[in-house]
């Protein structure tokens, strides 16, 4: 691989510019999604990038209490975090740009590295409110990343394989993943949701009771990486389930047809509920997720061995 | 107990048209009876001063050039009125009433929402005189 | 309106054996003039009686002393000397406690003047009484005692002994604050 | 201030004046023993205007205005009462036409004022469609009043003597389309606030106040009558026209949060049937009567209820073009009471959800109540109170 195109898919196709693209426009439809069910007419088509570029020109305060290094670090950490993950991804209905033996693994990391520095990031001040939102946003990470991971990984034995586009290969062959395995699906996308902290699972930023959780005390460069990576994390999030669930991308067209369909019904599922508080939410995770789970993978192993 | 009793209606309004305009791209339509900015008819005002002395914002000032000739001169800042209409009924000739077309209380600088309502001539030289400790000469 | 009527009886006899001169400014009201003696006497028996609830406590400044001989409403069922010359020296605050029971009002009237204005406080009875009374001490200058004496509605730093409704005050500059 | 008290120690859990759940300055302060809340205190008067005393200054008509600024939500019933004691002082009767309007309106405030209190109840909560939902239907009362009145907020109705407006056939019909899509709102809403499984997992049982404590600590309103109290001014001391129009009183015996909303649901739909019952036998008369500039001397007393419980205004007048006192006693200082004497003994995490339950109206009322003070304290924020009690329940 010469250096041309890992320059060329680092910066350009998968990696940086069509990301940031692609996210807002997936952010701008999620809060359109969401304000329409609401009866509400929703923001304009360019409301995400106007957000993120009137905070990138915002002065970034650090403030007092709080390790100036880490401050200005973890956001840049969380963001390549997930742009690292998306590189293994088959983003837009095209083969990912690396691909190797047990990447599935390497992605979910990589995807609970961002979760795991907005806990950090809050952790670090002395402000109470981001405190309450990392002890809320770790509490949530935890409950939510093994039930997210063992549904990954139904569809990921039935390939028999932890390459992700090889999965993507077999689920784009063989009968939809959803239709033999619902229950994994189910558990996957409240899952993703969890992970993404969308309502009803977002305590850790409840704007009623603690501002904005871990990022209370972000302005400016920091509160644009986490916005920007958060929203990445659900255009990430929507093409695994997808690949694994939906029959797998082959094209730019049937990308945008799943992950658009999932985004309805993720943006259907926001404004449903209220919010849970975070005990509710973890109780209800570890009772019922993890189990359906656990029942989803024992179900696969079963059948292989009889079949 | 039901999961997301919502939902019928979640769904139904994805496809009714949202019920917020983007107002002040599109207008927003008044009633015909709102109480907007306050319009005075010099031909009708007989000088009693009720409105000034019953308005609870002090937002009516009226000056008497001329009792007899009925001139007068109304000195009205919309920026401390509150549209509550007590100048009108207090008003024994019906000259105030209230615009229900304007409405909308947007200026760059305070000067905008001072009103001199009156005869040309009238305005001009209660502002010619304008000097300070004006406001008790003209009783 | 009949049974208003028979609210407001029943509760006259309550205060009759105390010897509590009553009249009915109007047809849904009950006046009772108290004394800081008896306050306490009276608030125990209205409670034991479950007649109605506190309603609030109201305070009026009367600012201009007044002679003995003067007929005015005031001061007609004072009897104690000290409280009389107190009140031709100084201004008095006179003190309504409303209790209500269906339409009927009974209005507990106490008469304090500037110089001797403690009373007790009726919030044991009445858990309620303790925001009303603390109004009152801030806004009227009455000593209560037996509840926490601190700030309420006036920011910490309220100039001492200035009390905003009273008519002598008119506003923060002549009372000494910057 | 920040000394860190020993275990045993009690410490006390300041919160606000600005807190991120009521939008409006209230500064609490819970001393803890443990898990369970010992005592509370409310320090208000953040919003303290002095309202009271500015009367003193103003003549009998301006003070209507300033008084019907004491409060947002409830403006028509602050100048109500207010202009039904200066006509019993003045001794003026006012037209049969006029007394009803002013009812009318009373009662399409109450509408608006319940209505924007669920829609803000269900923000808390985190139901924010159901807030968007409930906000959208709230604007069809408001264009009603709106359409009577020319105002949306402070419509100003009442005069000394009478009321501003009249009501003609085309408004009556206008009220009742809107009346009728709002009561099949409502009854969606009950709908969904009694079987909705995440919102009851937040108001059910919390906060129980049993009758006794609502009596004895005077508690008024939808609150007092969540907890099988009957207290609503509206039957027991009719005024206006209630006399000829009368209400049913809602109550429930359950005492709980979900109590006190399906209270205020049910009298909504009192409320329906009494703007209906009012639109259908609208007396004849002229809408203003002529009262004096100088009201004669003479004090009264005049109750009547807001949405939020009793509202009490003493008047008292030497005669003058000025009042001589005017003393307000809002609905919601008597529910302070109440509810922070309830909440002791109860849990942490379940206080933010009862301090929005009794409608807490800040700017109605710049009071406060001293119940337990203890003197050593630990600053922690509105956040640190919810999470304190979170962990509580895991």
């Amino acid at each position: 691989m010469n250096t041309l195109t890992t320059f060329l898919n680092l910066l350009i196709f998968p990696g940086g510019l069509f990301l940031l693209i692609i996210s807002t426009v997936y952010e701008w439809v999620d809060r359109k999604l969401v304000a329409r069910y609401q009866n509400r007419v929703g923001p304009r088509w360019f409301q995400p990038v106007a957000d993120i570029v009137k905070l990138l020109a915002k002065e970034e305060i650090i403030p007092n209490g709080v390790r100036a290094e880490l401050f200005i670090g973890l956001p840049a950490v969380a963001l390549a975090a997930i742009l690292a993950s998306a590189l293994y991804t088959p983003m837009f209905g095209l083969q990912p740009a690396f691909s190797f033996r047990g990447d599935l693994i390497v992605v979910l990391y990589l995807l609970s590295a961002m979760t795991l520095s907005l806990g950090l990031a809050g952790a670090n001040t002395i402000d109470r409110f981001s405190l309450i939102g990392a002890t809320r946003t770790l509490t949530q990470l935890f409950s939510y990343e093994a039930p997210f991971l063992l549904a990954l990984l139904g569809p990921a034995i039935v390939a028999g394989t932890w390459q992700i586009n090889e999965i993507n290969a077999y689920t784009g062959t063989h009968l939809w993943i959803l239709i033999t395995q619902p229950v994994g699906f189910l558990v996957a996308l409240i899952g993703l949701m969890g992970k993404l902290e969308l309502p009803p699972f977002d305590a850790p930023e409840a704007e009623t009771e603690i501002v904005s959780g871990a990022l209370t005390e972000y302005s400016g460069r920091g509160l644009a990486l986490f916005r920007i990576g958060k929203d990445i994390e659900l255009v990430i999030g929507l093409t695994l389930i997808s690949t694994f669930y939906l029959g797998g991308l082959s094209n730019p067209l049937w990308f945008v047809l799943k992950t658009g369909v999932l985004l309805v019904v993720v943006a259907g599922l926001q404004s449903l509920f209220a919010r849970l508080r975070i005990d509710q939410t973890v109780g209800l995770w570890w009772r019922i997720g993890a189990l359906l789970a656990l029942f989803q993978l024992l179900a696969i192993i079963v059948l292989r061995l009889v079949l | 107990m039901k999961i997301g009793a919502l939902l019928g209606d979640v769904v139904r309004s994805l496809f009714k048209s949202p019920a917020t305009i983007n107002y002040p791209a599109e207008p927003a339509q008044a009633p015909d009876n709102l109480r907007g900015k306050l319009i005075w008819d010099n031909r009708r005002c007989t000088g009693c001063k009720l409105c000034m002395n019953d308005c609870p914002a002090n937002a009516i000032t009226l000056h008497i050039i001329d009792r007899k000739e009925k001139r007068f001169v109304m000195e009205y800042y919309e920026n401390s009125c509150i549209f509550c209409a007590q100048c009108v009924h207090s008003c024994r000739s019906e000259a105030l009433r209230m615009s229900n077309t304007v409405w909308e209380l947007a200026a760059l600088h305070q000067e905008d929402f001072k009103y001199y309502y009156g005869k040309q001539e009238d305005v001009k030289s209660l502002l010619a005189n304008e000097a300070p400790g004006f406001a008790g000469a003209d009783d | 309106m009949e049974d208003t009527q028979k609210t407001l009886d029943t509760a006259d006899e309550l205060l009759k054996p105390l010897g509590i001169p009553t009249n009915r400014p109007e047809d849904y009201r009950l006046d009772a003039s108290v004394v800081p003696a008896n306050l306490l006497e009276v608030a125990k028996r209205i409670k034991e009686a479950h007649w109605g609830y506190l309603s609030t406590i109201t305070g009026l400044d009367h600012p201009e002393p007044e002679s003995r001989e003067s007929k005015d409403r005031q001061w007609r069922h004072i009897q104690d000397e000290a409280m009389l010359d107190d009140l031709e020296s100084s201004g008095a605050v006179e003190i309504l406690y409303h209790f209500c029971c269906g339409a009927a009002v009974l209005s507990l009237r106490l008469l304090v003047s500037y110089s001797h204005a403690t009373i007790p406080t009726i919030s044991n009875l009445f858990s309620s009484a303790s925001l009303y009374e603390m109004e009152l001490a801030e806004m009227f200058g009455v000593r209560i005692q037996g509840i926490p004496q601190e700030h309420l509605l006036l920011p910490e730093d309220w100039p001492k002994n200035v009390y905003p409704l009273r008519k002598s005050f008119h506003g923060l500059k002549e009372s000494g604050r910057h | 201030m920040n000394h860190k008290p020993s275990a045993d120690e009690k410490f006390i859990i300041p919160i606000g004046p600005q807190h991120p759940a009521l939008k409006e300055p209230g500064h609490f302060e819970f001393s803890v023993d443990g898990e369970i809340v010992t005592g509370a205190t409310v320090r208000l008067g953040y919003a303290h205007r002095g309202i009271e005393k500015a009367t003193e200054e103003r003549s009998w008509q301006q003070n209507a205005y300033i008084l019907e600024r004491i409060c947002g939500i409830c403006s028509h019933i602050h100048a109500t009462a207010y202009t039904i004691g200066v006509e019993r002082l003045a001794g003026v009767t006012i037209s049969p036409r006029a007394n009803t309007i002013r009812t009318l309106v009373a009662e399409l405030e109450r509408v608006h004022s319940h209505m924007l209190w669920w829609g803000v109840a269900a923000h808390e909560g985190g139901f924010d469609t159901l807030f968007m939902y409930t906000w959208r239907d709230r604007e069809t009362i408001m264009d009603i009043l709106e359409n009577l009145s020319g105002n949306r907020v402070n419509y100003s109705a009442n005069l000394l003597g009478g009321v501003k407006f009249d009501i003609d056939q085309k408004q009556v019909d206008m009220i009742r389309k809107g009346i009728d899509f709002l009561e099949e709102r409502t009854h969606y809403y009950y709908q969904v606030i009694t079987t909705d499984e995440t919102f009851l997992g937040r108001t059910e049982n919390i906060g129980t106040m049993t009758r006794e404590q609502a009596e004895s600590l005077g508690s008024v309103g939808p609150t007092a009558r969540a907890s099988g109290v009957e207290r609503d001014i509206r039957v027991n001391a009719p005024y206006a026209a209630y006399t000829d129009f009368l209400i049913k009183m809602i109550t429930d015996t359950a005492g709980d949060l979900k109590a006190r909303f399906v209270v205020r649901l049910k009298e909504l739909f009192e409320s329906y049937r009494l703007i209906r019952e009012m639109l259908d036998n609208l007396p004849e008369g002229e809408l203003v009567v002529r009262v004096p500039r100088r009201i004669p001397e003479g004090e009264t007393i005049s109750r009547v209820e807001a949405p939020r419980g009793e509202l009490f205004y003493y008047l008292a007048s030497k005669g003058g073009d000025k009042p001589e006192r005017i003393k307000v006693r809002t609905p919601t200082l008597p529910n302070w009471s109440s509810v922070l004497s309830v909440i002791v003994g109860h849990k942490l995490a379940d206080v933010p959800m009862m301090l929005v339950g009794i409608d807490p109206c800040f700017s109605c009322n710049d009071r406060m109540i001293t119940l337990q003070r203890k003197d050593n304290s630990d600053v922690w924020t509105w956040a640190k109170l919810r999470q304190y009690g979170i962990d509580y329940y895991k």
